[in-house]
């Protein structure tokens, strides 16, 4: 039932109806009648609060999520969410702070900034970090934007090129688009490396840029990361790492060591604020020094024992403001918790057990008789397996494994993405899961495939536990039904 | 090792299976040379309870002062149980909807979320979140220039009254796509954008026309001639508006004949806290014709396998996920949580609740600058009604007064001097419903004394 | 699965392990050898943070709860509990507060529990009110306990039995035990009144007092009330109010008018602090001036423009101490957050709509063929429909429907209470619910009506949708399993 | 109309099914004469907001110090996760789980809570909780009266370092029943009873031994003397224990030769905040052979009709709702949302973890206590080792001294005056996990400057 299908004209609104002055805003409303809305609200329904609580908390008990499933949803690093993150976040002077409210009274919140800012350098290996992005794609529109600003401030501008792998995130080319670039892809070799020899070819003096994750969305690492890097950079071009997820490299290795010359990261990534359905995020940009004028404002700076907002005056020739404010100060809070939590040697485990379970479950996997993408590579923090056998021999598709899946309580892997390998789940534990864990999940693998052998049907018309079964998509996009109406 | 929970036993039987001695062997990919040893300038750990202390003193620092600033970020009252639901685990853990039978209860929340919107700006449809106001106006214009496909200068208006951050945030996202932001002059007389100064542009290939309502200093625009402009003149129109405020304010959809083609703005003042300046949302409403533009999320009813009512994101053809460097954005995670809180903060307040608030938060703001404006040298800045915002003109520097105000624990407005000094001594201040009578007495004591 | 199978043995226990000072806690511990603990923790779990927040989320779900079901459960009132009194109850000062601060430091609570004690005073008519009692039954207890030294103090000490209806509460007769009194008890009649006749044979001499709720515990207010408390106080007992519900009088008609010496109020009925699965509560109780000096302490008095605790020294004749602090002061503030959000009109109202909804609950289910207990009377806040008929003609026992409307996700009524009446169910709908939710109840027990016509075993063996099915008792009673050993 | 959800229209469609026209016709059986008005001492309503503000301003009066006062309620760190989890709507607005199959989470979380509290007192079972230490205590001494069949004197010896309040309490609660505490004196060297005030009574009839472990002065009983002198006596054993205390010490169950027979106390220091002194939870556990005699609800492990298993309340044949006059007891709603607080608090602590809860609270208060003892006058009362509280004297009026450090935001302890006047000017102090080296120190600078 919807909550529209709950409300009935004319419902007091009860405890949440403020009292307020003694005016008669009614009559103390000045706004002219012409400009008065005359349409009803009906769109928003009269239920009583018991009403609402009740519909919306059993709605949430219909969502998978962390709190309550093993999530092995590649390149999403679905890990614990510490709830101390939350209610410390969410105390009420946090809650209550205005963005603009004047930075004498706001040490206590810039301070965390700053400090967040520095812990995201040292990880990193980078010279600058803005805060503002409020999430992995408009971190990476920062990064871009940066290249292009330092290429015309050098008016450098025959470089209209972004090369971006053919296993790239879509946000990747949706970026360099925005940021007014071409697309150059370049093809992902049979171990998941770059093709280096095709890389070549298309670097040049039209290149602005590469975009590149490692390890890469295949799940493996680069090895050849320092040559593509030289080849690069000598043509003129800069990197852009995506650092949607650090989890395999945190405390191992340094986008900037690599060469990189911007990153953006995903703090509801690595580290670990939740994803919420959906978001917020937060997408901090890390940057070399040569792209230090450029960095989206505001970010905070230290003078003495005080710290502020450096905006357009300090950065002359910043890309400029992202958000309204300075991005999704919660998200940030809860990320800066989360470190502090981890601490130096904490940050180290977080990429050695990211990858032991990863490399744990690949191999478990394997030996069930999965067939992995990348059967001679270490996984990093993910990892893929490909269903192109069993799609083929009993309907077994990688859609299909992640409905049935969902009937044993695990949520699906990532699926049909990177796109080039075929029938694809990208499988990503991350370090807060236990063995046993693992081993359910693997068994659970396990039967389904033992399932698809005896009776394929069972596994392609799953789910069978859900609230829904399998849901028609086509009809949801030529039917366009976006809103209720009574 | 927080959050790791490994056993030592764990670990060999794990390495073991995967046949190596050490976990460092699995790192052996990575050329040793790239390879670092200690992340020396991290802090060692803190404990929860340790963490706790810190992060109780330092918002200690902050917190205090009751608050009259506005300027886009607005002070209201949530109803406990909001936040208490949003952050159950269920929604507060899960990930975007992709799986949608393991996942309707985001999705049917997000179809909710989109009537709501919808309804409430008087447009066809909603997407399911932007980030937040500007960067939804920044994809308002990438969207009608997509959009108007008659228009091929992308040349959009602005009026000089919409947010100053927004029209940065718009520049700096929209700049690289060679689209030119024109500012339209606002009138010093009433704070909004006369007609006039939209007819130098009349009979030009203008894009889109953008106009907030209210607009920054909370005045009001003339919307609906600016709308027939506009339309007229083959421009889409864009509307940026206080979702809070269409409670009492004709709605985009209904402006001019036609109403306007896009609606974006803020979500914050439904349901979001203050909270340095986010998580909020940007919303984004538009007419069924565009709809296939749109950028962002879209959830849509359909039906299962056995012919049940079920829900799952649409239009996904539309997304970077999808279609990449054709997508209508880059935008993949959005501001689901604070979605999630706004739809639970609009259905608990209900149509009653909501427009209590902004006829209260209307009231509070015009009786508190009725009361400041009797101090000596104090006066309104423009004609002219407005919405919860006021700009006032004062007789000692802002900076100053702003100052003077804090040490008394009032936080007295938006200094309007950082980017409108073309109106002098300019203060913007806002009294939302959370404002007692004795609240605004308060400020006026403590501005008549910052003034003495 | 039971936490202890996710546990295992060594697993670190994460950021929860306190740091602390410098020191060596091993080296300097004091305790003696011969004291130390040489036995193993092994009942405190191993476990992940997350492994706990997961599993006990998701035991969280298979509980039916008011913010999940309508949950008509009569003599409970299961009310909406509002989501604004937890959070400010849980504010971090009030949690942070030592019950033993020293009261210049807790002004803050102490005036709030003072206006407590007062609202209380004005709704029921007494004169004194401490809030000390943890429950219900520890209220009654305070409240039988006070009529026991009052007669004491008169040295009036014949008086050795306390009178209950057949239809009382439980806690009423074994309270009577616990403070050294023999039970009585008094039929109800066919009407529900007490049987007024009877009550006449047994009072005397040895009356210590009468134990009544009214309305009754049949859902039907006591109409000869002012005859029994003559009764009563003529032969020299006093009048015990259980005051567990006061959902049907709140506003209408008060206790202390009625006659009655000393009541108790369960906070967690009325005044709808949560029932927490099972606890806790707050069971005030308040007393007319002649029992005033037997409160029990601490209770809060005013002197000037400040607060403190009344002890011994103030209350001589005090019947002592019932908790070590001053009882469940979380509830407390729960109910007091709650009163003033009722404010004056609101009280009034609870009853009205609290009656409304049972009397319509009722007429409906009588249209539809439900037989009820008292049909020539009004429904207070509860009424009682019996299944006599439908039990011997179709086995739709109280049991058997309590079961089977767990299957269309309604609570079951409160079943087999009072005892007197056969195949009862004892039905609570509350003034939180609206008439959509009370309409539905009414289709759900039809269906089961057309149900057990049809097909009898369909609902005598229901549930088929709750997390088990129907549970054997005998056996757990049988083979005690009450701990968990690997 | 707060939390009422009618209509005008449903109103009048319910009011015509019932066949009535008002809703005070419904109130037509209450006569008339007994009809109010109006309550018109109750001050009118506040909305959720207003009442906000009157609740974080009463809430701010009373916090900011820095607590070391223990004697029975302990401050101690409890992860987030605890009341985030607990406060979720299915625990908090669930009923006592009458019907099992609706309320398995409730059932099976009591099952393992009871596992737990046995394993940690070594008794074999436990109850689901009772309201308090104290009021468990009484609890208790009354079981152990129908338990201890050869006993007929009624007689329970009771420590006087046994907390005065418990002490209070179980008297209040037991006297009505003709059973008699008797107090055993303690030492004044060691703070704790000496076997020889046991044997004062040895040979009489006693029905139970109350042993406080650690007592209120937080020193050591001589539990395996005390537990076989009792057994050799014919008297049963309660044992009072500070369940965190039981991380370090020996369990009641591991007393003497056979073990106490009944173990309780107060469950706070297992995941309830201070909180003004409650809810808290009161724990008890016994031997096998006593477990029908407990009072309280026990959940036990059973199956469905299917096989599998699942969690009951059972032996409700001991309750008031069965049984009535002839009930264990009168307890009816327990605390079980602190209980289900304290097994999650126990789960995500761990064994570690609360064993260094325990380790660091004792440390810290002997530190302190070594601290303080440097300062002119002050001393330890008591000889011997002490878990984490200590028995100072002063030299100093102690009303004086707590007056002079809350000035400094300091709350110094319990001013042990108030019940032991023979000690002298005596103050109990407790300083547990909480509180770091600063703040020790700050405690002993602040003791030195109100000394001086
Ligand atoms: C590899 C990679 N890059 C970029 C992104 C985009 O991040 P966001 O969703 O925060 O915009 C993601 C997340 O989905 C990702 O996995
Ligand atoms: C009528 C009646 N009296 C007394 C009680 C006992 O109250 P409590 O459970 O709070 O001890 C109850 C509650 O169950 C009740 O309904």
């Amino acid at each position: 039932m919807l909550i529209f299908e709950h409300a009935v004209e004319g419902r007091p609104s009860g405890a949440q109806y403020i009292n307020g002055s003694q005016r008669d805003t009614q009559a103390e409303n000045r706004i002219p009648e012409a400009l008065r809305r005359r349409s009803s609200l009906n769109s928003i329904p009269e239920v009583s609060e018991l009403q609402a609580v009740r519909h919306y908390t059993r709605l949430s008990q219909l969502n998978f999520s962390i709190d309550t499933q093993f999530y092995p949803l590649g390149s999403c690093t679905m890990k614990y969410n510490p709830r101390a993150c939350n209610s410390l976040a969410m105390l009420p002077e946090f809650l209550g702070r205005h963005p603009l409210a004047p930075e004498r009274h706001s040490q206590g919140y810039l301070e965390t900034m700053y400090e967040l800012q520095e812990m995201l350098k040292e990880v990193t290996g980078m010279r600058g970090v803005s805060l503002t992005p409020m999430a992995g794609a408009q971190g990476e529109f920062a990064g871009v934007a940066m290249i292009r600003a330092y290429h015309d401030a050098r008016g450098d501008d025959e470089r209209c090129e972004i090369i971006c792998p053919d296993a790239a995130h879509g946000t990747n080319p949706a970026t360099a688009i925005m940021c007014g670039y071409k697309v150059v892809e370049i093809p992902t070799k049979k171990d998941g490396d770059v093709d280096f020899e095709a890389l070549k070819e298309v670097v040049g003096p039209k290149t602005a840029g590469i975009m590149l994750t490692n390890p890469s969305t295949c799940g493996v690492f680069e090895r050849r990361i320092k040559e593509i890097a030289e080849l690069v950079h000598d043509a003129g071009g800069l990197l852009y790492y995506d650092g949607a997820n650090l989890n395999a490299i945190l405390g191992k290795v340094r986008p900037g060591d690599m060469g990189f010359d911007v990153i953006h990261m995903n703090l509801h990534k690595t580290f670990s604020t939740p994803h919420g359905g959906g978001g917020p995020g937060a997408g901090a940009i890390g940057c070399s020094e040569r792209l230090l004028p450029y960095m989206p404002i505001p970010v905070v700076g230290k003078e003495a024992d005080s710290y502020r907002y450096l905006d357009q005056q300090d950065l002359p020739e910043t890309i400029g403001r992202l958000s309204t404010f300075a991005g999704n100060a919660g998200v940030l809070l809860r990320a800066y918790i989360y470190m502090r939590m981890l601490g130096r040697v904490g940050m180290h485990r977080v990429a050695e057990f990211a990858t032991l379970n990863a490399n744990y479950l690949m191999v478990e996997l394997e030996k069930r008789g999965f067939e992995l993408a990348f059967p001679e590579r270490r996984a990093s923090h993910e990892f893929i397996v490909t269903l192109k056998r069993e799609a083929k021999d009993y309907q077994m598709s990688a859609k299909a494994v992640a409905k049935r899946l969902l009937d044993k309580n695990y949520h699906a892997p990532t699926i049909y993405f990177p796109l080039h390998i075929p029938e694809c789940l990208l499988i990503e534990p991350t370090e807060t899961e236990a063995k046993e864990d693992l081993d359910g999940f693997v068994a659970a693998m396990v039967e389904i495939l033992e399932e698809a052998q005896r009776d394929p049907d069972l596994v392609t018309q799953a789910p069978y536990t859900q609230p829904v079964r399998q849901l028609d998509d086509v009809k949801a996009a030529r039917q366009l039904d976006l809103t209720y109406s009574a | 090792m927080p959050f790791i929970p490994h056993t030592p036993s764990e670990i060999d039987q794990m390495l073991g299976a995967i046949g190596v001695d050490s976990i460092d062997q699995l790192f052996d990919e990575i050329p040793e040379a790239l390879r670092i040893g200690e992340l020396s300038a991290i802090p060692e750990s803190m404990d929860e309870m340790e963490v706790s202390r810190l992060m109780q003193g330092r918002a200690r620092r902050d917190g205090g002062a009751l608050n009259f600033i506005g300027a886009g970020a607005y002070e209201h009252h949530i109803p406990a149980a909001v936040w208490q639901i949003t952050t159950r685990g269920e929604f507060y853990s899960a990930y975007t909807p992709y799986q949608a039978e393991a996942s309707q209860g985001t999705l049917q929340l997000i179809y909710e979320y989109q009537t709501m919107m919808a309804g409430l700006t008087a447009m066809d449809v909603s997407n399911a979140s932007l980030y937040d106001g500007a960067s939804a106006l920044a994809e308002a214009i990438l969207m009608a220039v997509r959009g108007n496909r008659k228009s091929k200068s992308r040349k959009v208006l602005v009026p000089g009254g919409v947010h100053p951050y927004y029209r940065d945030t718009a520049y700096a996202i929209v700049k690289n796509q060679n689209i030119e932001l024109v500012e339209v002059p606002y009138s010093e007389v009433s704070g909004a954008s006369e007609l006039s100064a939209f007819d130098a542009y009349a009979g030009e290939d203008i894009t889109a026309v953008v106009i907030q309502q209210p607009n920054f200093f909370g005045q009001f625009e003339a919307v609906d001639a600016i709308t027939d402009w506009a339309h007229n003149n083959g421009s889409l129109v864009i509307g940026v508006c206080n979702p809070l405020a269409l409670t009492l304010i004709t709605p985009p959809g209904e402006w001019g004949q036609n109403g306007a083609d896009i609606a974006c703005g803020d979500g914050q003042p439904l349901g979001a806290p203050l909270s340095s300046g986010g998580p909020y949302y940007g919303y984004m409403c538009c007419t069924q014709k565009l709809v296939r533009q749109m950028p962002g999320r879209i959830v849509g009813r359909t039906v299962d396998l056995e012919g049940k009512q079920g829900f799952a994101l649409t239009l996904q053809a539309r997304e970077q996920h999808i279609r990449r460097s054709k997508a209508t954005s880059n935008i993949c995670t959005n501001q689901g949580l604070v979605v999630t809180a706004s739809t639970i903060h609009m259905a608990i307040m209900g149509p009653k609740g909501l427009t209590r608030q902004a006829e209260l938060s209307h009231a509070n703001t015009q009786a508190l600058a009725d009361r400041v404006c009797q101090i000596d040298g104090v006066e309104r800045v423009f004609e002219g009604a407005s919405f919860h915002e006021v700009a006032l003109r004062l007789p000692k520097p802002v900076a100053e007064v702003i100052d003077a105000m804090e040490d008394q624990g009032i936080l007295a407005g938006y200094d309007l001097t950082q980017r409108y000094s073309e109106l002098g001594d300019a203060l913007l201040l806002c009294a939302t419903e959370t404002k007692t009578d004795d609240d605004l007495e308060q400020y006026a004591q403590a501005l008549e004394q910052a003034l003495a």
